[in-house]
């Protein structure tokens, strides 16, 4: 593939409502490599460009075994293997009461798994990113909305991509240098 | 051996013995001679490098005076410093300090290190000896035992002899002869004394006066009576403060001589007590009664006897009587009377009407029906006459012989010690006295406040005043020498029990102070420069002339007393007719008398005697029975009273009595007799020490030699003022508030007993109820524990002294007892129950109940309370992070924990005296009662070297073995013949608050009563 | 705008890892630290008053033990000679030599000698060396090759993790009594094996559980009870 | 968002993105910080370094300082311990459970009350430590190989307290970070100093609010907020563990999971409130916390309140109806014994008073609402006081029975960590956004996506 000293071109919206609107257009158009930026959650911006399931609930899921499983294992491992000692006459695998650090544990791991994972799978921390170069992306954490195509996608062409962005009807149209 | 900057002789010199080898000192003095007397442990002391020790060996007076009763003192600081070293001592991950380790020269050869060895010796208090065993450690005295083959103790001890420990140990005694307060050799001292002994010889000692305690040492008796031959004119005063001058004058009223009156108790079926406290510590042959009472207290026995108690204050004796009759003191002597005309045997009066006559014919037939098995025992503080009739009614009734016995006196010297004291302060003010040797007594805190004593001493000039005491006390101030005093365990000596057997009183360590005792201050003054053991040897070398003295000796020490030395019973005829008239015979009615003229009662108290035990702390701490108090001496007065005057517990008042005033807190006092109130002697000290000086209220200052014990007119008036008053039992009643009542005392009648036998049984959840499977304590050899008879048991607080020592557990002073943060790991919990102006008493023991289902381990976050597998609930002090959890979950609240640092940790005497088989514990951790494990430990230890299993009854807790009523059985109760599982198995048998489903391994046999069936209804 | 330089995100994501890294890194040298001879002076020769060399008076002149630890067989305390069993040989031998000049002066001036203690357990745990001898486990088990240590200085760490390591497995260093005093005891081996009672081992393991029987060793479940060693 | 038919908007009308954030942002990022907020730092941490004294005479001399005894050997450490956790309750609750039931209103107020909730598990965190006999050693209640070959002993509820409340901690940390992070980047990007720049830029990791880390996002947030609320529910649960599992009569009681969280969540909110009302006073935010919120809050603690009243109602019922001797005696005791007069004070603060709040004029009053806070939370503290102390004091023997009395150290402990809390608090709203921006913004007509 041809190497371009650009990174993306990226396009400024007033609204949600336009994001949403030129992200379909521009997915439909058969652009794949897009990205779209906005100061708050928008449900339907996902959906837009093509991004449909995301993995964080299985990291989850297995944080939350791993916590549970280690958690009573500990406990276990402790009171019956290790240093079994008579304690006030319970028997040494009183699992009744286990049962609360197992969940305190699962609910540990279970969280960590979650921050954690989402922060990795969104390949954070990230300071430097091209898309900053662009001066007015910096309304992108407040009130301004924008639409980006990476200059790896196949059908990436500084022209016919400014061009066709501008039938978008964007507020404005940056080259994001990489 | 080696001294360690840290807690406590390490592991390196512990160890119980499997068998008390007792041995006599004899090599072992031949040891400490060869290292020069007290260098002997000196150099250990200066070896561990302590600048405390050399301050103190200097200083002249006690520093940081009562500081216990003030937690930021000067050694308060001191104690903070002192804990970074507990951390280290007690945290894990620290480095170990580097410790030397410090090996004998010579080593003797009988020394174990590491095992203590047991020394026959006896204790003496006002002239009665208590037979001791001092259990010793490389010759450091650590605890003090009974001595079981000794009749007057049976392996029983008391309160005082189990503190002697503490006392010898005190960093507060005396430590050096001082001339005005200058610090002097003994040789100064002969010098001094030389020039005026040459000048009396002329006039015959007709200057010379000795005053000492009561004497019973064949040896100091001996000594002093040659010292009258030399100096014809000299004469022997005699005083204590607690004396026996009315059972004296008793004795010569009745029979026209002194006589001592020894009770054979375990004959006794009806007992009847005027105002006799014979169940506790200081009233003479207690340790032999309690055992013998407690002996036929017994339901099962069939033979159980009965005790009718008249007394003039809540007394432990009281408490235990199966019929209690609370009478001012004063009228107890009418009561005599009616009662002795009642057996027909004095002609007194018989008028009296109502209840009291009632009751009085009741005892009277009960008494006539018992003839030879019953006796009637007549209180100290009783004046003569009521003494008299006592020894008529027991001769009337027949009891002589079987349930009394009469002999010599004890007292080598029998005379009336008040008159002494007159007649020694007549000839002071007149200028007869040129030299004045006082021995032990402390006459200007303790005499009658009309002798004006203080002022006699003071102002009569006297030209040479010689004080010898053990400390620097309110009479040695006003001496010009004084002497420090060997302490009993120091030097050697001979001593009387209460049935006249002699023991030797041998040394164990050599004077930490290089005190002299008062042989040999009497033989100097004699003349002679012999040491204690010569004099005590060479006096019995008289007694004992002949080949075997050697043998003899030995014997004689080993045992702990000489054969053949027991008084021999004396026939003696009481004369019935010569009573002096009553001084008075109406029972007033107790509403009409006013608070102007109540009647006031002067006591010994209960745990610092007369005063002289003031800077014991364990003594100071031991909540006295009845009250639960520490610390200080409130005025007990009854109910009613408080109602009629409004007045609680705490409340100030002011006590006048003939002109002089004394303000002081009240005590309320369930069962004390109305219009009476009862005052403790031997607080307010000036000069006791750190402990003693300041706490409580100088009773003497009303005490008059005329009236010494009780007399009419003191009057009282509420200051509105209050006093804080340290109790470890705030609570004394199982009935609650609310009205409910709980089952923690249970007792029964003889009658319902043996119609119910198993009334105390209460049905234990059924170990299926819950979701754990129970824990197989069968297949262990052992599984420990302990029953406790509340049948025997007489509240006479020994237990708790005896696991003191033997347990290392701090004194923490007023301040923090008020807080509730006592530390005793064993405690006598004393309940009264239903009429508030005469309830029962009942005494429940309480330590650890060792539960199989332990609330308390459960709790622990870090595991420093669990169970061993022979059933101990062991208490891991170096795991321990205080988290006070296990205490609150304990239903029995026996934890106890330290809530800041109580154990002194800088002390060299402390060091020494500590049981190096028992972690000093430090700030921040819990303890509890352990069973005594590191005697356990010992003894399974030494059975399992000799291939065998540890012996029923060879094992025993600190607090059972010098139990004297033997109440408190301790043993394997997997073996089904042990005693404790006999016990067990008994109907009495139950667990406190059983239906918590704890499963203590603690057990009490319930009370029974046996009340004359007559009187109930 | 632009805030950060590429190389940030490269570097963020090392601090992560390293910061993760260097915490393990510390609590790893923690617990090494708690195990090294700078706490437990495991290996570390005490300086003593005088020289005295076990590998000499043991190894070479085969000196008993219990001649100068008396009460090791009775006592919880093995016993610190005093200076008397000293001169014992050396009033006669060596009586001169400088080094011997602290045992002479505190033979004559009766001033006891000030040894460092070597072994030293802190004072709640309560060691008995009777019952240790008594069950079997021999001196250098513990005390490791004396007769080899010109200096005295103890063995093993004496940490409870040591001690738990033999009361929750004593089979592994127990040994017939005859051989507890011996030096250079060897475990059973095929090329060296043991006979007691008749019965050959070659192998500790089998011994130790036969001895564990034979001395009546209390169940692990006993020996490992708090109060064993604490009080 | 489906809105209850109320009067009163979450937010009021007028607003667009720009307004939202500059007015929140402009919070942090207006120079000069204002005097008042100097003074009230000021004073919060002069009371603070007084807690500290004596914590440190705690350490020199041990814990005897305080008024501790036996029986009563937990007095105000534990009391301010279970205090402080219950006050912790309401951010995550408001933050995770409103958060699932989809309670829109939430956001104006969900970051200042997480933030309350860090403060509050730190200052509750630290008695446990400080009431130790020897706290040096509190570590030992982790399960970390040493030398001991020793472990903690997970019967003990007090092991499962270290988990439930480190857990609690962390997971209320990650949860309140996350919610910052888009927000962090908003100051980043707002901010014209270069240091705020950087270290906002650093907090901030890099955000740029991509299609593909929002959706990520949401479903990290949502699945934290599942688990939190049942972690929120368990942390009192053990926490009343501690006193469930005991025998001590007053303690062991079935009852008191349920109640405990009740009072948790009604102190909790009580806290918000006092927060809430000042700050949006002196910051002017009426618009993002309006009246409705006030209501709504105040509703919650009739509520949780009236679930509380039920609870003590069981507690004497049973102490009555159980026919047990000991339970019916704490009943006694509780109304007639020494520390009755505090009882019947709890009554009035936890039961009598709230009632007003049937009063809807009196929901939406500031100031009322502001002193009914603050009657409930004394009311609590009381309420584990009596708990705590009254149980104790008399238990099973008489003989037992004592009285606790606070020292001057345990006062100046307490007021100590309220020191720390409020010191928190203000740094919090200086230098962070006090309410969550991003979430704001989705509140704005505007957010919606208008079919095309």
């Amino acid at each position: 593939m041809k190497r371009t000293p650009i990174y993306g071109m990226m396009a400024e919206f007033d609204s949600p409502s336009d994001l949403v609107a030129a992200a379909r257009r521009t997915y439909e158009a058969g652009y794949q490599k897009i990205d779209a930026y906005s100061p708050f959650p928008i449900e339907e911006l996902a959906e837009a460009i093509g991004f449909h399931s995301n993995a964080v609930p299985l990291v989850v899921l297995i944080g939350g075994l791993i916590g549970c499983l280690s958690g009573y294992a500990l406990q276990y491992w402790i009171s019956v293997i290790t240093y079994p000692i008579n304690v006030g006459g319970r028997p040494l695998h009183s699992w009744p009461a286990f049962i609360v650090v197992t969940f305190e544990m699962t609910i540990l791991f279970a969280g960590l798994a979650a921050v954690l994972g989402m922060l990795a799978l969104n390949g954070l921390p990230m300071p430097y990113h091209p898309v900053f170069n662009v001066p007015r992306f910096a309304f992108a954490t407040k009130d301004r909305f924008f639409l980006m195509i990476f200059s790896t996608d196949p059908k990436f062409n500084p022209v016919d991509t400014r061009r066709f962005l501008e039938g978008l009807g964007p507020r404005s149209i940056s080259e994001v240098p990489s | 051996m080696k001294m360690t900057s840290s807690n406590h002789n390490s592991p390196s010199i512990d160890v119980c013995p499997s068998k008390k080898n007792k041995l006599d000192l004899e090599t072992a003095r031949a040891h400490l001679a060869e290292t020069q007397g007290p260098e002997y442990w000196r150099s250990l002391e200066e070896l561990a490098g302590s600048p405390e020790f050399q301050e103190m060996l200097h200083r002249e007076f006690p520093k940081g005076a009562s500081e216990w009763l003030d937690s930021v003192s000067r050694r308060g600081f001191l104690k903070l410093m002192g804990a970074s070293l507990a951390m280290a001592g007690m945290t894990a991950c620290t480095k170990q300090p580097l410790e030397p380790i410090v090996p004998y020269v010579r080593q003797p050869e009988e020394v174990i290190p590491g095992r203590p060895m047991f020394y026959a010796s006896a204790f003496t208090l006002s002239g009665y000896a208590s037979p001791i065993l001092v259990e010793s450690q490389l010759y450091r005295p650590t605890k003090i035992e009974g001595n079981e083959q000794h009749p007057a103790s049976l392996g029983g001890t008391d309160i005082f002899a189990q503190a002697s420990i503490l006392g010898m140990y005190d960093p507060d005694r005396s430590q050096t002869i001082t001339y005005l307060g200058d610090v002097r050799t003994w040789g100064d001292f002969l010098n001094a004394i030389h020039g005026p002994l040459i000048a009396q010889k002329a006039v015959q000692g007709a200057g010379i006066r000795i005053l000492t305690q009561t004497v019973s040492s064949p040896t100091l008796a001996d000594q002093l009576r040659s010292l009258l031959k030399i100096y014809p004119q000299a004469k022997w005063h005699v005083y204590e403060p607690i004396n026996r001058d009315n059972v004296l004058e008793g004795a010569k009223l009745a029979f026209g001589q002194p006589v001592e009156t020894q009770y054979k108790l375990e004959n006794a079926d009806v007992i009847l007590s005027l105002d006799a406290d014979f169940l506790y510590a200081g009233f003479p042959g207690f340790t032999r009664y309690a055992r013998d009472f407690a002996k036929r207290r017994d339901p099962d026995a069939g033979n159980m006897n009965r005790l009718y108690a008249v007394e003039s204050t809540m007394s432990s004796t009281g408490a235990k009587a199966d019929h209690r009759l609370p009478l001012p003191a004063t009228q107890i002597e009418t009561l005599a009377r009616a009662l002795a005309s009642q057996l027909s045997v004095a002609s007194g009066v018989g008028g009296l009407q109502g209840k009291m006559a009632e009751h009085l014919a009741g005892v009277a037939r009960d008494l006539q029906a018992h003839r030879g098995s019953s006796v009637v025992i007549a209180g100290d503080h009783q004046p003569p006459v009521v003494h008299a009739l006592a020894h008529a009614m027991n001769q009337a009734l027949g009891n002589v012989g079987r349930t009394v016995v009469y002999t010599d006196p004890v007292d080598a010297n029998p005379i009336n010690q008040t008159e002494s004291l007159k007649d020694l302060v007549a000839d002071m003010r007149s200028g007869k006295v040129d030299l004045l040797i006082i021995m032990g007594v402390n006459p200007v805190y303790d005499s009658p406040a009309d002798l004006a004593f203080a002022d006699a001493l003071k102002n009569s000039k006297i030209p040479l005043r010689v004080h010898a005491g053990p400390y620097q006390d309110e009479t040695a101030e006003l001496c010009h020498w004084h002497i420090n005093e060997a302490h009993y365990l120091e030097a050697w000596g001979d001593t009387r029990a209460y049935d006249g057997t002699v023991s030797i009183v041998q040394p164990l360590i050599a004077p930490l102070y290089g005190g002299k005792s008062f042989y040999e201050l009497t033989a100097l003054v004699a003349g002679s420069e012999a040491t204690g053991h010569e004099i005590v040897q060479a006096y019995w070398q008289k007694q004992h002339p002949g080949s075997d003295f050697d043998a003899f000796w030995r014997r004689s020490l080993h045992n702990g007393w000489i054969e053949g030395t027991a008084f021999e019973p004396k026939q003696v005829k009481p004369t019935t007719s010569n009573f002096s008239a009553p001084r008075h015979t109406d029972f007033s009615d107790p509403r009409n008398t006013d608070q102007k003229n109540l009647e006031i009662n002067f006591r010994r108290d209960p745990s610092i005697y007369d005063g002289r035990f003031a800077n014991n702390g364990w003594l100071q701490e031991l909540p006295k029975p009845m009250t639960k108090m520490t610390w200080d001496s409130p005025v007990l007065i009854a109910p009613a009273l408080a109602e009629r005057m409004s007045l609680k517990s705490e409340d100030v008042v002011e006590l006048e009595l003939n002109g002089k005033k004394l303000t002081a807190p009240v005590w309320v006092q369930a069962g004390h007799p109305d219009n009476s109130v009862t005052v403790f002697l031997g607080y307010g000290r000036r000069r006791a020490g750190r402990a003693g000086t300041g706490a409580g209220f100088d009773m003497y200052s009303l005490r008059n030699s005329a009236t010494p014990w009780s007399v009419t007119g003191v009057a009282i008036r509420k200051t509105g003022a209050t006093y804080k008053l340290a109790s470890t039992q705030g609570y004394q009643s199982m009935e609650t508030p609310d009205g409910g009542s709980r089952p923690l005392v249970r007792s029964a009648s003889l009658e319902e007993y043996h119609k119910e036998p198993n009334f105390a049984r209460e049905e234990e959840p059924p170990a299926a109820l819950t979701l754990y499977p129970g824990y197989d304590y069968k297949k262990e050899p052992y599984a420990w524990g302990m029953a406790i008879d509340m049948n025997a048991c007489v509240g006479c607080n020994n237990c708790i002294v005896a696991c003191q020592s033997e347990n290392n557990i701090a004194v923490v002073g007023k301040e923090q007892v008020v807080r509730g943060r006592h530390m005793h790991w064993l405690r006598v919990d004393t309940y009264y129950q239903g009429d508030r102006a005469n309830p029962r008493g009942h005494f429940q023991p309480v330590p650890c109940m060792h539960c199989e289902n332990a609330p308390c381990e459960v709790v622990c976050p870090v595991g420093a309370t669990v169970h061993s597998t022979e059933g101990l609930n062991d208490m891991v002090y170096n795991r321990c992070v205080g988290t006070r959890y296990c205490s609150n979950n304990c239903p029995y609240k026996v934890r106890r924990f330290n809530f800041l640092l109580f154990q002194d940790w800088e002390t060299p005497q402390y060091k020494m005296m500590r049981n190096p088989d028992v972690t000093v514990r430090s700030r921040g951790v819990m303890e509890k009662c352990t069973y005594c494990v590191q005697r356990i430990n010992e003894h399974r230890i030494d059975a399992e070297r000799e291939d065998r299993k540890i012996g029923d009854g060879e094992l025993q807790t600190a607090c059972q073995q010098s139990c004297p009523a033997k109440a408190i059985i301790f043993g394997n109760i997997n073996n089904p013949n042990s005693k404790v599982s006999k016990l067990k198995a008994n109907a009495r048998n139950y667990s406190l608050l059983a239906d918590l489903n704890t499963r203590p391994r603690t057990t009490y046999l319930a009370e029974i009563r046996n009340p004359n069936p007559e009187l109930e209804r | 705008m632009q805030i950060f330089h590429r190389s940030t995100n490269t570097i963020s994501r090392a601090t992560i890892f390293g910061a993760i890294f260097v915490i393990a890194m510390l609590f790893w040298a923690a617990a090494e630290v708690q195990r090294s001879p700078y706490v437990t002076y495991a290996g570390v020769a005490r300086p003593q008053p005088a020289p005295f060399s076990h590998q000499h008076h043991v190894g070479g002149l085969g000196i008993d033990c219990r001649y100068c630890h008396t009460s090791v067989e009775v006592s919880s305390f093995a016993g610190i000679p005093p200076t008397r069993t000293c001169m014992n040989c050396h009033a006669q031998i060596w009586t001169g030599a400088p080094m011997l000049e602290p045992v002479r002066e505190s033979f004559s001036s009766g001033k006891s000698l000030i040894w460092n203690r070597v072994n030293d357990l802190p004072d709640f745990v309560y060691f008995n060396h009777s019952i240790h001898i008594n069950k079997g486990v021999g001196c250098n088990t513990c005390h490791g090759p004396v007769d080899r240590m010109p200096l005295m200085y103890n063995y093993a760490s004496l940490q409870m993790e040591w001690c738990l390591n033999c009361h929750r497995a004593p089979e592994k260093n127990l040994r017939p009594r005859d051989q507890v005093f011996n030096m250079r005891y060897e475990e059973p081996s095929s090329a060296k094996p043991i006979m007691v009672d008749g019965k050959t081992y070659t192998d500790q393991i089998s011994l130790g559980r036969d001895l564990v029987t034979k001395y009546k060793l209390r169940t692990v479940a006993d020996i490992t009870s708090c109060s064993t060693c604490h009080r | 968002m489906d809105e209850p038919r109320q009067s009163a908007p979450v937010i009021e009308p007028g607003h667009t993105f720009a307004t939202v954030t500059d007015k929140i942002s402009s919070i942090v990022l207006t120079r000069p910080t204002s005097n008042g907020w100097f003074v009230g730092f000021g004073l919060a941490f002069l009371v603070f370094m007084g807690g500290l004294y004596a914590i440190g005479y705690l350490f020199v001399r041990g814990v005897g300082i305080w008024g501790v005894n036996i029986p009563v050997g937990w007095g105000f450490a534990i009391v301010n311990f279970v205090w402080w956790i219950g006050i912790g309750h309401a951010g995550t609750l408001i933050s995770a459970i409103l958060l699932l039931l989809r309670q829109s209103w939430r956001n104006s107020i969900n970051r200042f009350a997480e933030a309350m909730t860090l403060f509050a598990v730190s200052c509750a965190g630290l008695f446990p430590i400080l009431h130790l006999g020897r706290p040096w050693l509190a570590y030992w209640l982790f399960p970390y190989p040493n030398t001991m070959n020793v472990w903690p002993q997970f019967r003990s509820p007090l092991v499962w307290d270290v988990f439930a409340v480190s857990t609690y901690f962390t997971i209320s940390l990650l949860f309140w970070f996350i919610g910052l992070i888009p927000d962090l980047a908003t100051l980043r990007d707002r901010s014209e100093n270069r240091a705020a720049r950087i270290i906002y830029g650093m907090l901030a990791m890099g955000w740029r609010g991509s299609a593909r880390h929002w959706s990520r996002y949401e479903t990290a947030y949502l699945l934290l907020a599942g688990l939190a609320t049942p972690l929120v529910l368990s942390v009192h649960t053990v926490v009343s563990f501690d006193f469930a599992i005991s025998i001590i009569p007053g303690w062991h009681t079935t009852i008191f999971p349920p109640y405990f969280v009740a009072g948790a969540i009604y102190s909790g909110f009580a806290m918000v409130l006092m927060l809430a009302i000042p700050i949006r006073k002196i910051y002017g935010l009426e618009d993002f916390i309006t009246d409705r919120h006030l209501n709504n809050s105040a509703m919650v603690m009739l509520a949780t309140g009236l679930i509380v009243a039920y609870g003590y109602g069981i507690e004497a019922f049973m102490g009555w109806y159980s026919g047990n001797r000991y339970d019916s005696f704490l009943l006694w005791n509780r109304l007639h014994g020494p520390y009755a007069p505090l009882y019947y004070l709890l009554l009035i603060c936890n039961i009598g008073i709230p009632q007003v709040l049937w009063i809807r004029k009196l929901r939406t009053s500031p100031l009322g609402l502001f002193l009914v806070s603050g009657v409930i939370l004394v009311g609590m503290w009381l309420e584990r006081f009596i708990i705590v102390v009254v149980s104790l004091h008399r238990d099973f023997l008489t003989s037992s029975w004592g009285m606790y009395y606070p020292t001057r150290w345990d006062w100046l402990t307490y007021i100590g960590t309220i020191g720390l809390f409020l010191s928190a608090m203000f740094l919090f709203v200086r230098i962070l956004p006090m309410i969550s921006i991003f979430e704001m913004r989705t509140l704005l007509p505007q957010a919606e996506v208008k079919p095309e």
